[in-house]
This record gives C-alpha cells, structure tokens and sequence, in this order.
C-alpha cells in the first residue's frame, strides 16, 4: 500500500544499526555509579551539606578531645573543688575560665561535653555497624531463601522487634553491670532486627524480578545471586537506614546513660551529664542546657543529613528516560 | 463549531533532570457521535494532552486554549474544572485494577460518582442507576455484583465498571486512554464493543487515545498522531491509513507486523528524542530517511487537498499522498 | 518445511505431558487436598533444530509457566523434558548448570530483566563469568564483540542500564543470552514492552541473529501478528493446554479449533477496510480460573459449538478433518475449512454467562 | 476469618509462652542476691538460707518454673519480695498511671502526626511542607528525656519563677480524685511522649500519602470531579493510613515500657518506673509480672493490627 516510498528510499535503515548513537547527547553523565549520582544530587542539597559539615565538625573535636583539654588546661575528670564551685558548693556559671560553666563537682562542662562525644559517636557508629552488619546478612539470607529459613528468621525478627528496648536494655545492664561494650552490644542486639526486616522486604520483592531469574537461568549458584545481583540493589536503602539509625543509636547511648545504666561515671557522657543536672538545673541552667545542646545538635544534624541521603536515593528522582506514566509522578 | 475544541496546547513539567516538554503545540477537536484516535508511541505526549485539559495535570506550565461546548476549559477555576471532570468528560484508564479504588465496592464508587454531581439524588436512586449502568456495560447479574469489589472481577468486567462509571452522568466526551491496553485481544474486542454501543445509545463524543493502530482502524473516525509532543498528522480515518503524508505515519504502518507479509520488517532507525532537549525542528527529524535543512527549523503544517480535514506537518511535496492514493485504487 | 521432512529430523527440545501445579491458598483446616493451580496440564510438543516455534494464548493460559518448564528454570510436576537427546527433566541446578550453556531465556520486560545496579559489560560478561569461560581482557573483548552483533555501541561497555532506552536494553538482553552461543533460545514476550517502531528493530535483528548462528527459537507473545511474523510453526494455549499446534499459513488458512479462530478475529488489524470486512466473533464470559478448570473441553462453557460431549470428554490433541500429521488439534468438533464460527449456536444448556472469577489465582498463574 | 484470628490468638500464645521460659531463664539462673539485700549486711547464711526457703529460691529450678506457670493461670503472680503485696497488685497500682500517660500521648500524636502528615504530603515541596518537616526533624531528633527536662525548666521552673503556678513539678493525681489536677499533671508528660512520636508519624504519614496520591485511583478519583477534600480524605487516606495503623499497634504496645523515661523524668511511678526499680532491687517475681503484661501487650496489639487491617482492606478480609 505503501511501497512508493520505500523505493525511492535510498537509506531504508539496515537493521543492524546501532540505534545507541543517536543518544549521546542525553548519557553526558556515561557510567556513572548510582552512588556518584546519589553524592551529586546530595551536593545540591544545602541543609545535608550544613549537616554534613556539623557533623565534621563534631568528629574533629572529638578527636581532638585530648587537645581541647590541654588547651584549656582542664582534664575532663578534674574536679576543682575550689575554682569550680560557689562558696555554696554548686555549679559555677559560664566564665571565662569555665566557658560553659561547670557541674555539681566542679568539672569543666565544656570539656567533659567535648569528651562526651567521644562516647556518643563511639557507641553510635560502633553499634550501628554492627547491626546492620548482622541485619543484611539475616535479611538476605531470609529473604532468598524463603521457605522454613525465613519462616523462622522472620519470627526471630517479630520477636526481637516486639521487645520492649528500654526494659529489656535494664534488665541485661542489670545482670551484666554497665559498661561501654554492654552498652554497644545492648544497642547493636536491639537494632539489627529492624535493618534484617528492611532488607528481607527488599529481597524478597527483588528476587522475584527477571534479573534475579535471568541470572538463575544463566546457571548462576546462589551465593553469587545473592551477592552479586541482589546486594547491590539493597545497597541503597541500607545506606539511608545507616545515616538515620546512627542518631537513634546516640540517643539509645544518652537514655541509658541518663538513667544510670550506659557507659559508667566518672567517664564523661551527655546523657550521665543531664542525668547530674537532674537535681541541679533549678540553680545551674547550663548544667542542662549545654550537654542537652550537643546532644540535639548531633542528633538533628545526623538526621538531617539522612534525610538528604533518602532523598538523594529516592529512585523517582534519577530517571533518565521519563515516559509519560513517570512524568505523572514528578508533576506531584 | 466542534464540541471539543483544543488550539495550540503546550504543557511542560519541571524535573530534577530539566524542564520536559511534553506537549508542544497541539491541536484537535472532536463532535458529539465521533471518535477521535490519537495514535502515539510512549512518550509522544498523548495522554499528557488530554489529562491538561481536564486539569489532570497538577503543577505543570500550560498555554493554549481549549473549549468544551464554547465554555473555555484552560485556565478555568478549580471548581469549574471540576464540575466538567465526570459531569461532561469522562474519563476511562490503561490499567482498571489500578485506576478502582481496591478499598471500596464498584457500586459505592459509581454512587459516589453520581451524587459528587448530582447531589439530589438519593441514595437508593443512585444505586439503581448504579446497577442498571452495570447491566448496560455487559456485567451479568449486576445486581449481586454491585457489592463486589475490584479485585473480584476480570480484567475485562474491571474495565466495564471503569466505562460504567465514566458514562454514569452521560457526558458529552468520553476520554478513552489506553483502555485495552492491559487487557487479551479477546477480552479488548469485547470492551471496544462497549464504547461502540454506547456511543451509538448517547451520541458520546470518544477521545481514544492508543498506540496500537489496529484499534484505531477499528474505533476511529479521524486520527491524531503525536510524535515528541507534537502532531504530526491529521486524517479522517481512510486517510491516514490509504493515503498517509507524513514520513512517521509511514514508518509506523510499515514496522508493523502485518499479516500475511513474512520477511524483514522495516522499523524506523533510532530512538524518539529527549522532552527534555527536544530537536529545534521537526522533532522526527533525526529518524527520517528524508530529513533536509529545513526540517530543523520548522516544519510547515500543510493541508492535503483531497477532501477532509488532512493535515500534515512535513516538508515533502504533497502529491506524495496523492500518489499514494492513485495506487491504491 | 514438509510433514516428512519435519518428522525426519530429530527434535532439539521433546516436551512430553509436562504438567506444572503450583499451589495456592492454604491447606483446608480440615484435612482435603492442597488447592493448587493448574498453569500447565499435560502439554507435549517438539521443537526441531533451526525452526521457530510460537506460542500464543492469553493471559494465564500457562505460556510463560511452559516456557520455564521447558529449559527446567521450574521443576515439573510431572512429565518429561528431552533436551538434545537427554532427558533433563529430573536434573539437579547443578547437574543442569553445563546445559545452560545451550539454552538461553530471553526475558519480556527490558526494564526488569537487567540489573539496574551493574554495568551493562558485566551483564553481558555474566554468561562467561559464571561458566569460567574468559577472564580479563578477553571477556572484554567478547562482551564488545557481543555489543557490536546486536546493534549495540561497544564503547558504551561501562553505562548502566538505566542509560539506555528500551530497545537498547532488549539488545543487552539477546546479547547476553547468546553469549555461550546457544542451541535453543526460549523468548518470553521479548518485544511486548516495546513501542512498534522499536519492535520491528528488534524482530528484525532476532530474524537475522537466528540465520547466521543457526538458533532455534520457542518466541512466546500474546500478540498473534507478531507470532505469525516470525514463527514456522504456531502452538495455541488455552488454560495450561494446546488446544491447536500447527504451521503458520496452515493455521491461518485451515484454522480448526474455535478458540484459535476468535483468537484470530479479535487481533485488531492496522486497515480500516479489512476491518469493516471482517466477521468478528466476540467470546462471551472471562477466561475460568486454572484452579478449577472447566470439566472436558475447557473451552466449552465459551464455545459456541459446544456439545454435550465437550462438557464430559476432553478432546485429544490430534490430527483431524484429514489434516497431515503437523497439524494437530484438541477438538471433538473441528471448523471446517471456510466454517465460521458465528453461525454456530450452542448446544448445551449449561453455560454459566456469569463465570466467577478468582483473580489471585489467575494472577499467580501470569507469570508472563 | 474466624479461622485466621484463632490462628493469631494460638500464635500469640506460643509467643507469650516462649517470653515466660526466657524472662524465667533469665532471672533465675543469673547470680542472685534478693536474699542477701533482704537481710541485711549482717544476715548469717543461716538467715538467707531461710529466706531462699520462704521465697521458694532453693527449689530445683523446673519446679519453681511449673509453680510459676500454673499460679500465673490462676492469676497469681507471686508477691513482691520487698513490700509483701501481691504483684498483681502492684502492677493493678501502677498501671492506671501508664495507661493514663500512654492513651492521652497516643491520641495526641496521632492526631498531630497525621494531620501533620496529610498537610504536608499535598502541598509537597511548599513552604508548609518544608516547616512541617523541620518541625519533625527536630522533634524527630530530641531525645525524650531531653524534652522532658526542658518542658520541666521552662513551663515549670520559670513559669514558676515568674509566678505562674500551672503546671506542677511532677507526680499523679487519679483522675477520681480530681479530673483537673489529673489534666494538669498529665499535660507535660503528655507533650513529652506525644512530640516525638508525633514528628515520626509526621514522616510516616506523609511518605504514605505521597505514595497513594501517586496512584492510578486517585487519578480516577479527581477525574470523577470529586472535591479535592474528598479526594484526600476518602481516597487517599483511607488507604494511606495502614501503615499508619501497623505502625501505630506497635508503638502503643511498646508503651507499657516506652514511657519508662517520661516516668522517671515527672516522677510518676507507673510501670515503667516501678520495673526500674524491680530491676535494679533484682525483684523478680515483679520484673516478670510487668514483662509478661508487656508481651500480653504487644500481642494482643499485634492482632488488633490484623484485624484492623481486615477491615481496612477488603483484599485481605476476602483472602
């Protein structure tokens, strides 16, 4: 009905052509990572660069801890008994000795404050990395498996997830005494099993797409499924759960801590400092609001910068193809 | 004057990757009792078109003018739009599992489809008209069925209840998009004859939008085809497919597996443009085996003599339609 | 290909009765069996070396579930597999992990089917790395060799998928499932995520991919004028059975079975006047659910020439109506040639219009 | 459905008894010394055998284990090893302090956390959008204690300061014996628990949404030419909420401990505070008791999520 055309058509197209080169102008960003296009898009986005910078900042002090002290000539342990405290025997307001006052024993808040975050990242990082660690593993492997392996991962994740964590944190600081690799373990115990529940979803949605089955048709055992095909499509929430569930971690330090049950005194920790501000804050505002500062502002500035992390990952924002269905999406 | 008049409707979206032009200058108009097809691969901008005009689209830029019965549709307030959306333009889906709310029964979402316009009626009134809408689109026993919900019925009966609820107010306008596209050849045959039917009951106008050519052979009276946001042409039916202008139209009848021819097919070379850098030109320019100069600028939109509204944004002479047709007959 | 000549050359692939349940739902409280869904019920076909085969039905008929019971992706639930003259049917994944070399799957959706988290060069090299069939730079190499065949820019070995359009993506595909050079390829609706212009490309390139590396292909799509274009031979699946196998042109022309001639006459054709032309049979009711079949035919309670014995008896997959061996059909009451099927009335009494529908089930039968 | 919840219920109580055997494994067989603090410094062995007799400590443990679950059939529970009354009775005075923190905060930060969230997920991006959202964040961020302490500096103590006597220091009035001081001394508690939970569910209410009004069928919803409220609310909500409703079993359930630190920080002596104590006096038979009404909790929350759920979504109900 047609056949005019396709006669005096000199270049009817051969149908090997490569159709690739006709896109060159839209792939500028060729081959880059979706960890790079992740990082690109969270470099425009200035509070989770703000974040980003407070949190530098917080790390160096608190490498710098010992340097801090020396420069202030105060130990984060050393009581002055004397300079330290009113005649009365409380709290010092901030002066220029004690830029942030001192607290009930006539200690440098500010160093002990600086020391705290030694404690506060330690335990936050430590235990977080631990959790999920085991949390992916358990995920993955419940998640591919299927069957009676998940069947029972997955009660063992209900389970742990349906402890109460503050109860169940006391009773174990209880039996075992606190200490800092207690309090690491007890958060780290409590932690992974919402990470393991996170990935499990993800896998188990994932292996049912065409690549996993692809990968199966190629003869693929599964241990490379698992680990070549599968982790890296999991990669990215677990990033994002990694930046939210450091604060929570800190947060679950200071709690324990403030309740007596976290890392032990004399060992300077934000939440044993407002724990001593209890009876204190009446005549000694700083003695609460200072420790309570540092901890809010670690904690936002981590959860400010995940934020910025879930949006840099969020999938409905990187696609380069838009069909109409997707551009539907952005109009909302 | 047409029932539904759109004139040089543009529509874009700002995105993390760039502002897409999905919508660059498109015009077309259809009459009570008509259908029209509007023929397009993904992403040629059709559905974006159509859902502009109702206001579907949320946050996108929009120029242009489109009329409804004379009543100006574009820039109209909130309340009137939606007053038209249901009332006067119904519209049906791709996908009728998705399009049914799953949380409530396809009798409750008719009714509440009636009484959002009508709010008069009663409940019980509503309901009859609800079941009776049901028997009208082929759903047995609609009686018993009007308490079923989505996930209940086929595919099929599914998107009967979508054309059920789309007619419930009789409108001027039925906007059809993709409605078959989810759904078997068997199962397709059935619904189209719904809107046929129906169509032929109320004198609905039918805006079809598709990318199976076939079904606009089938439905259409006069066809739109859309290629990166833009019409590329426009025929009464016979037209567009005996006596085509255009190098896409070509393209697109001649990838098509056609029964009866074995062999190598002959597809258009390339991939459709970015919206979000579009060509200068004609935007099917860097696909065509006839690209010149010019076509990166403009293409002209010229009218085929002949008979009809056929019109064609293309360069090459227009006696190559007419040769066409020569040869046919 | 002639009746003698297709009988003369042994069959690649020999499926005989396989039938796959899957089950549904729990176990009744109870006791009772456990309800399961029939997506394959007893299917037999061969597939002979070089030619096409097509396979056509519906959604939920068990296309796709067949598909992956014939290169073992499922483990049978009985029946036979032959593949190359070995029975393949109760091999381990690992005893199976050699023949993967020899038949590949080619995956309908091009979005799904790549890892969108790994580089298009390690997807491709993913065949060899499994195999330990070339390291380093001559994998590279291989993979390039790859890109160029199927039409796609070699230098483009380090994008992800996610920067490539549709049709590009089904190359990567077809690239990847011929990397071990393959006997048999088993295509999975491979161009029906594809707009036309984009799967004429592909089609095109599976036409001539086919002739110069001698492949023998199962294409299984829903679209019958796609099937009709590139296949030698059609199955027609109805409800996890064939209910008609025969050649291309002897399917068209001397369509036997009824489901196969409304099937024909619902596929929408791209001229108007044809269309006009056409006598249209419109099947009433909804497709039954594989997890309760219909009884005898399964096609009869939609069947317009159904009879009483359609309701008791299912028909054997035969030749009938004096056709040759190579056209086979499951009827007791095949169209003669020219018959239509509109001029028919049933004869049976039974014919519930209003099928209920169990849609979970027929979802989990779609594995397409 | 009948048979689904008799399933949940006969889980549930596998659960129950799997945390009895762990709480029991975990109490008793760990070094204790109730008999020593009860005695005193200068109890002789003589003495603390006596009381491991009286307390029925030296006992094989399974024997102590099955007296422990056939009373707690009976509904007994033992006796508190310090104050001699039953620990039925000592959670029967706790509890109504709990449950009075609890149900008021849950109310409170359901209501903001999902208004909260519906606002801001259909205006995304709006300067409303991006408030809410640091409203969350920051409250997100705020350790409870924290929170409490802060309320307790500056509506307490400064208000004080400044003369304004409204809200108290801390402590439990019943709500028998004068509703308004109840109110007054649940208000800051109250904000305490309720904030926190409330910027959570901000987010998640707002995730959920933005989810939903992306769907197909909201799309069907405006195109009927319903009022945008409707939209929202009868469409989106509806189904935006589940996650909202299993997210909120969980919580509430979690309360019975969850509220330990707003407790201590107001001195109220609900369960929480009283398990504290249990804890650290190494009271067993009391630790057991509350943590038994915990899990009960959590159990019995977790069925009324399915069962809520089944009445969210016919799909589930149907299946």
């Amino acid at each position: 009905m047609t056949t005019d055309l396709a006669k005096h058509d000199p270049a009817a197209p051969e149908p090997i052509v490569p159709d690739a080169l006709e896109l060159e102008g839209e792939s500028r960003i060729e081959g880059r990572t979706p960890l790079q296009l992740a990082w690109a898009k969270l470099r425009r986005d200035k509070v989770a660069m703000v974040s980003l910078v407070v949190i530098a900042i917080i790390i160096i002090l608190a490498l710098a801890a010992p340097l801090v002290a020396s420069l202030v000539g105060h130990g984060p342990d050393d009581q002055y008994r004397q300079a330290g405290l009113t005649p009365a025997g409380l709290p010092k307001p901030p002066t220029g000795q004690f830029i942030m006052g001192t607290d009930d024993l006539g200690r440098d808040l500010f160093v002990r404050i600086i020391y705290g975050s030694r404690i506060s990242l330690l335990v936050g990082v430590l235990s977080t990395l631990i959790a999920v660690a085991v949390g992916v593993v358990i995920g993955i492997v419940a998640g591919y498996f299927g069957g009676i392996v998940d069947t029972v991962l997955a009660r063992l994740i209900d389970t742990v997830l349906s402890i109460p964590f503050l109860l169940a944190a006391i009773a174990i600081v209880s039996i075992s005494g606190p200490s800092l690799t207690v309090t690491v373990i007890v958060i780290a115990f409590f932690s992974w099993s919402s990470v393991a529940r996170i990935v499990r979803g993800q896998v188990l949605s994932i292996r049912e797409r065409e690549y996993v089955e692809a990968a199966r048709s190629l003869g693929a055992s599964d241990r490379r499924i698992m680990f070549v095909d599968i982790l890296p499509n999991v990669l990215a929430p677990v990033i994002v759960y990694t930046t939210l569930l450091i604060p929570i971690s800190i947060v679950s330090e200071a709690t324990l801590s403030f309740l007596g049950l976290g890392v032990p005194p004399p060992t300077a920790t934000w939440g044993g400092m407002l724990d001593g501000s209890l009876n204190y804050y009446r005549v000694a505002y700083w003695y609460l609001l200072f420790p309570g500062l540092a901890l809010l502002i670690t904690t936002l500035a981590f959860n400010l910068f995940g934020d910025g992390v879930r949006d840099a990952f969020d999938p409905r924002s990187d696609r380069l193809f838009a069909t109409e269905s997707e551009t539907e999406d952005e109009k909302k | 004057m047409p029932l539904l008049e759109v004139d040089d409707l543009h529509v874009s979206f700002g995105t993390p990757d760039g502002v897409v032009r999905a919508v660059r200058g498109v015009s077309f108009s259809v009459d009570r009792g008509r259908t029209l097809g509007i023929v397009g691969e993904s992403g040629s901008g059709k559905s974006v078109a159509t859902q502009t005009i109702v206001g579907l689209t949320r946050g996108a830029r929009v120029s242009g003018r489109a009329t409804l019965d004379g009543e100006n549709l574009l820039g109209a307030d909130p309340d009137t739009l939606r007053r038209i959306r249901g009332a006067k333009i119904g519209m049906i889906f791709q996908d009728p599992l998705s399009s049914l709310h799953p949380y409530y029964k396809v009798g409750w979402q008719i009714v509440e489809m009636i009484r959002a316009h009508e709010r008069g009626t009663s409940k019980s009134a509503a309901r009859q008209r609800a079941v009776d809408l049901l028997d009208a689109v082929g759903i047995p026993s609609p009686r018993t069925r009007i308490d079923n919900y989505p996930h209940e019925f086929s595919g099929g009966m599914r998107q009967r209840v979508m054309i059920a609820m789309a007619m419930a107010l009789n409108p001027a306008v039925l906007v059809a998009d993709e409605p078959t596209t989810a759904l078997d050849v068997t199962v397709q045959a059935q619904v189209l004859d719904v809107m046929r039917d129906l169509q032929r009951e109320f004198g609905t106008a039918i805006i079809l939008i598709t990318h199976d050519l076939g079904v606009v052979a089938d439905m259409a009276d006069e066809v739109v085809v859309m290629y990166g946001g833009q019409v590329m042409e426009r025929a009464e039916r016979r037209d567009l497919f005996y006596r085509h202008h255009h190098p896409y139209t070509e393209g697109l009848l001649n990838s098509l597996p056609t029964s009866g021819r074995r062999g190598k097919l002959t597809p258009i070379a390339g991939t459709p443009p970015s919206m979000i850098t579009p060509p200068p030109g004609c935007p099917f320019e860097p696909r065509c085996v006839h690209a010149m100069d010019r076509c990166r600028e403009k293409p002209p939109t010229v009218e085929i003599p002949g008979g009809g509204p056929h019109t064609s944004a293309c360069w090459l002479p227009v006696e190559r339609a007419q040769r066409t047709k020569a040869e046919a007959s | 290909m002639t009746t003698t000549e297709h009988n003369a050359v042994a069959p690649l692939l020999e499926v005989t009765d396989v039938r796959k349940h899957f089950p549904i739902g729990r176990r009744p409280l109870f006791g009772g069996p456990q309800p399961v869904l029939k997506a394959v019920d007893g299917v037999s076909l061969q597939v002979r070396p070089g030619e096409t085969l097509g396979l056509v039905g519906e959604t939920g008929c068990g296309k796709s579930t067949l598909a992956r019971c014939m290169v073992r992706l499922y483990d049978l639930t009985s029946g036979t597999v032959n593949f190359n003259g070995s029975d393949i049917s109760t091999l381990s994944r690992g005893e199976l992990r050699p023949l993967r070399r020899e038949m590949q799957v080619m995956f309908q959706d091009p979005y799904g089917s790549l890892n969108p988290r790994r580089r298009v060069g390690s997807i491709i090299g993913d065949p060899f790395a499994i195999h330990g069939v070339a390291e380093g730079d001559e994998r590279k190499r291989k993979v390039q060799d790859l890109m160029e065949l199927v039409g796609l820019n070699p230098e483009h070995y380090n994008r992800f998928p996610a920067e490539f359009s549709g049709g590009q993506r089904q190359r990567i595909g077809i690239a990847r499932a011929l990397a071990l050079n393959p006997k048999l390829v088993v295509c999975d609706e491979p161009v029906s995520a594809l707009d036309v212009s984009i799967q004429a490309q592909v089609i095109n390139l599976l036409a001539e991919l086919q002739e110069r590396l001698d492949l023998t292909y199962v294409f299984i799509s829903h679209d019958l004028s796609v099937v009709r274009h590139v296949s030698d031979r059609i199955a027609v699946m109805y409800l996890g059975k064939i209910v008609e196998i025969a050649g291309v042109d002897d399917l068209h022309d001397h369509t036997r079975h009824p489901y196969t001639q409304a099937l024909l006459s619902a596929v929408p054709s791209a001229d108007p006047d044809a269309v006009a032309a056409r006598e249209r049979i419109v099947l009433t009711g909804d497709l039954p659910s594989p997890a309760n079949p219909p009884t005898g035919c399964r096609f009869h309670p939609r069947c317009p020439k159904a009879q009483q014995i359609c309701v008791t008896d299912d028909p054997e997959l035969v030749s009938r109506l004096g056709d040759d061996a190579v056209h086979q059909v499951a009827c007791h009451f095949p169209l003669a040639d020219g018959e239509l099927l509109t001029a028919s009335r049933p004869a049976i009494a039974d014919i519930d219009p209003d099928l209920s529908f169990d849609a979970s089930a027929a979802e989990k039968g779609t594995s397409a | 459905m009948i048979r689904f919840l008799v399933r949940r219920v006969l889980q549930g109580l596998l659960v129950i008894w799997f945390i009895t055997l762990i709480l029991f494994a975990t109490f008793y067989i760990a070094p204790s010394n109730v008999a020593q603090t009860l005695g005193g410094r200068q109890a002789t062995p003589q003495t603390i055998a006596l009381i491991n007799q009286r307390l029925g400590l030296d006992r094989p443990l399974y024997e102590q284990y099955l007296s422990f679950v056939g009373n707690a059939l009976r509904g007994d529970l033992g006796y508190d090893y310090y104050k001699q009354i039953p620990v039925t009775q000592v959670i029967a005075e706790a509890l109504p302090k709990t449950l009075s923190i609890a149900i008021g905060a849950a109310i409170i930060w359901l209501i903001i956390g999902v208004t909260n969230g519906v606002l801001s997920a259909t205006r995304p991006r709006s300067f409303l959008d991006r408030g809410l959202t640091v409203f969350a964040l920051f409250f997100y961020s705020m350790p409870t204690f924290l929170l409490g302490l802060l309320l307790l500096f500056f509506l307490y103590f400064q208000l004080t300061l400044a003369g304004v006597k409204i809200f108290p220091a801390g402590g439990f009035v019943p709500f028998s014996a004068s509703p308004g001081q109840w109110l007054l001394h649940m208000i800051l508690p109250w904000i305490t628990v309720a904030l926190v939970s409330a910027a959570a569910y901000t987010r998640l209410t707002r995730t959920s949404m933005l989810e939903v009004l992306g769907e197909d069928y909201i799309r069907t919803a405006r195109s009927k030419g319903l009022s945008e409220r409707r939209v929202v609310l009868r469409h989106g909500l509806r189904s935006g909420l589940t996650p909202v409703v299993t997210q909120f079993g969980i919580d509430v359930a979690g309360l019975v401990g969850g509220v330990i630190v707003t407790e201590q920080v107001f001195s109220i002596d609900g369960l929480g505070r009283t398990s504290v104590t249990a804890i650290t006096q190494q009271d067993q038979p009391v630790i057991i008791g509350i943590a038994l009404l915990g899990t009960v909790a959590v159990v019995v929350a977790n069925i009324l999520v399915d069962i809520a759920y089944a009445f969210l979504d016919p799909r589930v109900r149907l299946n």
